[in-house]
């Protein structure tokens, strides 16, 4: 089966995945106890007035046709309007996003290289003195919990010893008033000296994952037999450890899902220590002025978000290990 | 046919390993020479070292295993004291090949099987990358290999497939030396018979030296010109195949023929040999097969037994036809026939009883 | 290759990863195990934090919520003294009895999720293992499902949603997190299931539940332990996480909740005696059960490559 | 042959698995879209174990015999054909018969390292048939001593509380004798206990199963690839290929005059002790196909030397001419238009045995 056929083949899994996961989410949040309908009511709204607005929002139809309705604007693009700011989601949302994705995307893609780069290094040194102790810093930064380690470099730059970097937020007020269009704020000097301690954190938190896993990966790699072989046809340790990379990356790639995963809770925790105006704060803040329709956009980012994942991890594997894309014909020799 | 000088011998060789608090003496005063264009046998049960003297030869011994003592000498060259890295620029792969034990998995599943071939080549030789090709091209269809598919993945190809393509990369640098560390082990009796007969084969047509390591002896006896059996770690008995068929000359090598089932007599009675190998971790002063053999003596327990020559035994060998088919079956003197039994000629009656029992079996089904 | 067997590829691959059979059998390993410096420390600190958790009120010099008065004025934002020696919260409290008493919630949260996910886990992975088939293809699907199940954001909405009961909060991590040791069980499970002496006992006709208590558990001790160690980190961790974004009952001082109310404070960088202590301990506690699982692993490793450690 | 009822009679045995039981191969399965050939492990299996009888059932490995093992000591249920023990059809079996039948029909495994579950002494991996089967009486410790003599494992009273890995490749096999004897059975299954063992310590446990099937009247069925071992023990050989067996005789006939082309080649194959035999190689080709899309007719007919096109149908397992109880299922030995018995074939060819006397 060409490689073409097996890449088809996942995208349309991949999107099937993601309608499944709006399905799941759509009924989540409509059958939530505390939605915003009786929110209203406790806040001393008559009971028309909750009926007003229940049938305003066209909450009393059936599920699947509220479902349907949902759908039908959510491929428009319209993901209909926040409760809390009356504007519509998507326009609310995306500069959130956009912080998010500038601080956590480069982060965790830097914290998983050096993570695997460090953990390989650990691995082909096995039952050295080094791979003994080394295994340390990652499990370190592993085992504290990610908000205080930002607590701790904050300490470290911005507050207690050296006061070089800003507490808090991604830009200063200041700044704020100069920029017009919310991207300007990226140019800034300003907004990269914010950056760094967030930027920092979650590249330490992230190293632990990827340094265990390809580890022992490569611990695993290398009591192969074709590994042997390597050894004893005279290979160069240069080309040996590039298979042995190769075949290891293989499982710290299936776990890069889970680990996205688990980044974005860290996200939510670290955009609250540094005030980072990320998709995190956004939904800390939506969900105590239960904000269902962003609510449920966001969610819906995070789910797409562990899809492509997947869907990345997917293709990744075709492409270095051809079992997967390449038939299978053995003739008997 | 034989210059007077070994491709390869092996003196007193001791391998140790070194575990955290305890020395395991793998091998111990090891002895035997393969000559220029002859295969080697080295049989044994499991953990006898028979496959740490492989690893020694080739300077791939664990990281905690080394020589101790003893020389290894490769046309005349001693090169037990060559660092990996010496040994891998003058003679891994040019001279002396491997062939492992598991075939079928030896091959990288994320490697072009002649990614394989054109990488040895970028190491061990100044080829370019095309003429690596050209020539592994050629000698896939030597093993039989269909050339096209010199660009397949290993996962594309059979088990049988995947042997002959380890044999051809052994073949690859035409070394004069290839050690097979049990190289039908996992094999059916069908595809181990294919591999065997063409290992036969490629020495018709080129100047190729094997060592053949296995534990089964019937492999040995048919496929190789001389032997060395070992058990305990030291050798007990070497010599041409004939000699050590026809005039056994330790208790170990004619009870393990004994006890060997071979399909032609069934109802021969199997000898059991008692107890286990030893575990190796004193100093081997003695015989490893002392505690195992029914005629041990106390002298058998003081001192490492040496390699002692063994007389020139009946002018007509015993045990088998005057000449087998095509000749090369007559002891032709060329390795010296030698044993570690101190007691060699009380075997020599025992070794006749073992003969005068298969030839009367012979006759029964004749 | 149609998506079926991929999945089941990348199941074998992580199958793989976790095939080792990690039970201790010999004391030899149990030697080689205790001859890591690391390991003892993560077992010297586990045991010191655990008796601390249980023995921690009467050792405490003041009760964890007596505001304390010197000559009638609250002694607010003191630093460390001989009388206080972690100095006291904006409240008056004495940080260190608070961050004694502390220990016992924290511990209840770690080892009460690591129970429920060890059960979970087991249960899950014993069905899956020793059933195989469509059953376990369908669990091994749950799993992966939960995978996609980012934890923090989850419990948010599940908290605000359905409040923030201390008892709630441990089930809904226990019904998360037990995705990670269930598979490693699963396979360990599917490997045991195919030894000789399994399967001369199903010939004897042993009853699956006389197979499983016999044969299975007692084999898979070792493993059982070190993940339910695992888990309690991990416990321990996303609760911090949680108190910190206000999201547990701050009457229950944890050392989350202390860590939370320095840092509501507004003054976290400065009262560093207040703010520091909870968030060590916290990850004391995490580090020293991940070590635990570093000496575990290594002596599977070592047992694997022949390499003696 | 005594003509007294068989202990363990085998009808017609297929065993086949579904290729991948994944839900979305279930799905597909159902709505008929993608094909998916079972794997046919067992294929159509006859055999007739006689009282104090030891058979041997020979095959390359992925032949399915060790399925047929697992298939009759009940791992596995039988996907068709029947399986038929001291009299009674096993599909007729009740909860109590099922009991009684594992009690009288234990096995023992190819791999010692792993026959005795390392929290057990031996002593607990005696007693255990003897607690499932509620047989332990006043006396347990008693009987495993017993089981212990019986597997030459002496002195007994120094094994009964050693842990597994005090005990050496040869003694693990000898105590899951011991065990498999304990209950005293009719029927003793064996998958290839001795292809682990060190040649030295074969031959003492080929030996004692040899001695077993004499002095305690057991029946043995004996499953290996190795012919030359089996030969030592068995009576009968049953010659298994991709799921069919394709000759069956007492073991001098097939060994010294085989008549499938690939039984010959089997025996042609093996290597024997000897620098003076003058074996050839067998001129047989590649290797077995794979289970999963199995050629139609005669499974060998790929590789066979001697193929003809009357091989593309099945061939039906036949008596031969000299000796009925030497059984062989192919188209050279008989006339596959209509005549039944071996007589028809102009082309019947005399079996020139590989490695009997006559051709030294």
């Amino acid at each position: 089966m060409s490689r073409l056929r097996y890449v088809a083949k996942r995208t349309v899994t991949s999107i099937l995945l993601v309608l499944a996961l709006t399905v799941v989410l759509f009924i989540f949040f409509r059958t939530l106890p505390g939605d915003y309908a009786t929110m209203l009511a406790q806040s001393g709204a008559s009971t028309e007035q909750v009926q007003l607005i229940r049938e305003k929002w066209g909450l009393n139809d059936p599920l699947h046709v509220q479902y349907l309705r949902w759908l039908g604007n959510a491929i428009v693009g319209d993901f209909g309007t926040s409760r809390g700011y009356g504007v519509p989601v998507t326009e609310l949302t995306i500069p959130y996003l956009l912080n998010s994705v500038i601080l956590a995307g480069p982060a965790i893609l830097t914290g998983y290289v050096l993570g695997s780069g460090y953990g390989a290094m650990l691995g082909n040194a096995f039952g050295s003195r080094f791979e003994k102790v080394g295994i340390l810093p990652p499990i370190l930064f592993g085992t504290i919990p990610s908000f205080f380690l930002g607590i701790i470099l904050l300490f470290l730059f911005a507050g207690g010893v050296l006061n070089v970097l800003p507490t808090e937020g991604a830009v200063s007020t200041d700044v704020v008033r100069q920029i017009n269009h919310h991207w300007e704020m990226y140019l800034t000097v300003n907004f990269w000296s914010h950056y760094l301690l967030p930027f920092a954190t979650i590249v330490l938190v992230q190293l632990y994952y990827p340094a265990t896993i390809m580890r022992s990966s490569i611990i695993e790699v290398a009591g192969e037999e074709f590994d042997e072989y390597h050894k004893i046809t005279g290979l160069s340790t240069f080309t040996r450890y590039t298979q042995r990379f190769k075949h290891a990356s293989l499982p710290v790639l299936t776990i890069l899902p889970i680990a996205l995963a688990r980044a974005i809770s860290g996200l939510v925790l670290i955009e609250v220590v540094f005030n980072w105006p990320g998709i995190g704060s956004l939904l800390v803040q939506s969900v105590l002025s239960r904000d269902v329709p962003v609510l449920q956009f966001i969610f819906l980012l995070v789910a797409i978000w562990i899809v492509a994942g997947n869907f990345i991890v997917d293709i990744l594997y075709g492409i270095i290990d051809p079992r997967l894309s390449i038939g299978e014909e053995a003739e008997s020799g | 046919m034989t210059t007077d000088e070994p491709l390869l011998e092996v003196e007193g060789l001791d391998v140790e390993y070194e575990l955290t608090n305890d020395v395991i003496h793998a091998v111990s005063d090891a002895s035997f020479t393969i000559q220029e264009n002859r295969y080697l046998g080295l049989v044994g049960e499991s953990g006898c070292g028979k496959s740490t003297i492989a690893q020694s030869l080739i300077s791939a011994l664990d990281s905690n295993g080394e020589i101790a003592s003893g020389t290894i000498r490769f046309r005349g060259e001693e090169i037990q004291d060559l660092t990996e890295a010496e040994f891998k620029n003058e003679y891994l792969w040019n001279e002396i090949a491997f062939i492992p034990q598991s075939a079928m998995n030896s091959l990288d599943p994320l490697m072009k099987v002649s990614e394989q071939a054109t990488k040895i080549a970028k190491e061990h030789t100044d080829w370019s990358k095309e003429e690596a090709l050209d020539r592994f091209r050629e000698l896939f269809g030597v093993v039989g290999l269909p050339e096209s598919r010199i660009d397949d993945y290993p996962h594309q190809f059979s088990g049988g497939m995947k042997q002959r393509t380890i044999i051809a990369l052994a073949l690859f640098l035409k070394p004069s030396l290839i050690i097979a560390d049990e190289p039908t082990t996992a094999l059916d009796v069908i595809m181990q018979d294919q591999i065997l007969n063409y290992l036969q084969e490629i020495r018709r047509d080129r100047d190729l030296s094997m060592l053949m390591i296995t534990h089964d002896i019937s492999v040995v006896f048919e496929n190789c010109d001389d032997m060395a059996v070992m058990h305990g770690g030291q050798v007990a008995e070497t010599g041409s195949v004939v000699d050590i068929y026809t005039q056994p000359r330790h208790p170990y090598t004619i009870l393990l023929q004994r006890a060997f089932p071979d399909v032609r007599f069934r109802d021969r009675k199997l000898e059991t040999i008692e107890g286990e190998p030893p575990v190796l971790h004193e100093d081997m002063d003695f015989c490893s097969f002392a505690d195992r053999c029914p005629w041990a003596t106390p002298e058998c327990r003081q001192g490492s037994p040496p390699l002692e020559p063994v007389p020139e035994g009946a002018e007509t060998p015993r045990g088998g036809g005057e000449t087998a088919a095509d000749g090369t079956r007559v002891d032709d003197g060329v390795v010296t026939h030698r044993t570690s039994c101190i007691r060699q000629e009380e075997m020599a009656d025992l070794a006749d009883a073992h003969l005068d029992e298969i030839e009367a079996k012979r006759t029964l089904t004749e | 290759m149609h998506l079926g067997s991929t999945i089941k590829y990348i199941t074998q691959l992580l199958g793989k990863l976790d095939r080792r059979s990690p039970s201790i059998r010999s004391n030899e390993q149990l030697r080689v195990f205790f001859s890591d410096s690391l390991t003892v420390f993560g077992v010297v600190s586990l045991l010191l934090l655990v008796s601390l958790a249980i023995f921690g009120p009467m050792l405490a010099p003041y009760s964890y919520d007596e505001a304390q008065y010197q000559d009638d004025e609250l002694v607010r934002f003191q630093p460390p003294s001989t009388e206080y020696l972690l100095g006291t919260t904006q409240t008056g409290n004495d940080v260190f009895s608070r961050l004694i008493y502390g220990a016992r919630p924290t511990a209840v949260i770690g080892f009460s999720t690591a129970a429920i996910v060890i059960a979970i886990a087991l249960a899950v992975g014993l069905t899956a293992g020793y059933l195989g088939g469509r059953v376990d293809e369908s669990l091994m699907r749950l799993v992966d499902l939960l995978y996609g199940v980012p934890l923090i954001p989850a419990a948010i909405m599940f908290i605000t949603f359905y409040g923030m009961g201390f008892w709630s909060i441990i089930l809904f991590m226990g019904i998360i997190l037990w995705r990670g040791s269930s598979r490693v069980f699963r396979s360990e499970v599917m490997q045991l299931k195919q030894r000789p002496y399994v399967q001369v006992a199903r010939s004897f006709g042993g009853s699956r539940p006389y197979i499983v208590g016999r044969h299975i558990i007692p084999n898979m001790m070792g493993m059982i332990v070190l993940f339910f160690a695992l888990s309690v980190g991990l416990a321990v961790l996303i609760s911090a996480g949680l108190a910190f974004l206000g999201l547990m009952n701050p009457f229950i001082p944890s050392w989350g909740i202390m860590l939370q109310n320095a840092y509501n404070s507004g003054r976290m960088l400065e009262v560093w005696w207040w703010t520091f202590p909870p968030g060590i301990m916290i990850s004391w506690l995490v580090l020293s059960t991940y070590l635990v699982g570093r000496g575990y692993e290594r002596i599977q490793e070592g047992k694997e490559r022949g390499v003696q450690l | 042959m005594s003509s007294t009822q068989p202990i363990l009679e085998v009808r017609n045995l297929e065993k086949t698995f579904k290729q991948s039981t994944g839900i979305l191969d279930l799905a597909k399965e159902r709505l008929g879209l993608g094909d998916n050939p079972p794997i046919r492990a067992v294929d159509g299996v006859d055999l007739r174990l006689e009282q104090n009888q030891a058979q041997a059932v020979i095959g390359e490995s992925g032949c399915g015999k060790t399925t047929l093992l697992k298939t009759l000591m009940g791992l596995y249920s039988p996907t068709g054909g029947d399986v038929v023990f001291d009299g009674t059809n096993r599909d007729e079996f009740s909860k109590a018969d099922w009991k009684e039948f594992r009690r009288r029909v234990p096995i023992i495994f190819q791999d010692p390292f792993n026959s005795i579950n390392p929290t057990f002494t031996v002593r607990d991996a005696l007693l255990e048939p003897l607690g499932i089967h509620d047989m332990k009486g006043d006396d347990p410790e008693g009987k495993a001593i017993d089981a212990l003599e019986k597997a030459r494992l002496t002195p007994a009273e120094t094994y009964l509380d050693r842990r597994e890995s005090e005990l050496s490749g040869g003694e693990k096999q000898r105590v899951s004798i011991a065990r498999a004897l304990i209950l005293d059975p009719d029927v003793l299954l064996a998958d290839e206990p001795t292809s682990m063992i060190d040649v030295s310590t074969q031959a003492s446990l080929l030996n004692l199963l040899d001695d077993l099937v004499e002095e305690l009247g057991l029946s043995m069925l004996y499953v290996s690839h190795d012919l030359s071992t089996v030969s030592y023990v068995c009576d009968r050989i049953n010659v298994m290929y991709l799921g069919r067996v394709i000759e069956s005789g007492t073991t001098d006939a097939v060994l010294d005059n085989p008549k499938h082309p690939y039984t010959q080649a089997l025996i042609q194959a093996i290597p024997v002790p000897d620098p003076f035999s003058d074996r050839e190689p067998t001129d047989l080709r590649g290797t077995p196909s794979d289970p999963i899309n199995l050629p139609g007719g005669c499974r060998f007919k790929d590789r066979c030397p001697e193929r003809m096109d009357v091989c593309d149908r099945t061939p039906r397992s036949t008596e031969t001419e000299d000796d009925a109880e030497h059984t062989v299922a192919c188209h050279l030995y008989y006339d596959h238009e209509g005549a039944t018995g071996a007589d028809g074939h102009a082309t019947v060819r005399a079996g020139n045995g590989m490695h009997g006397g006559d051709d030294r």
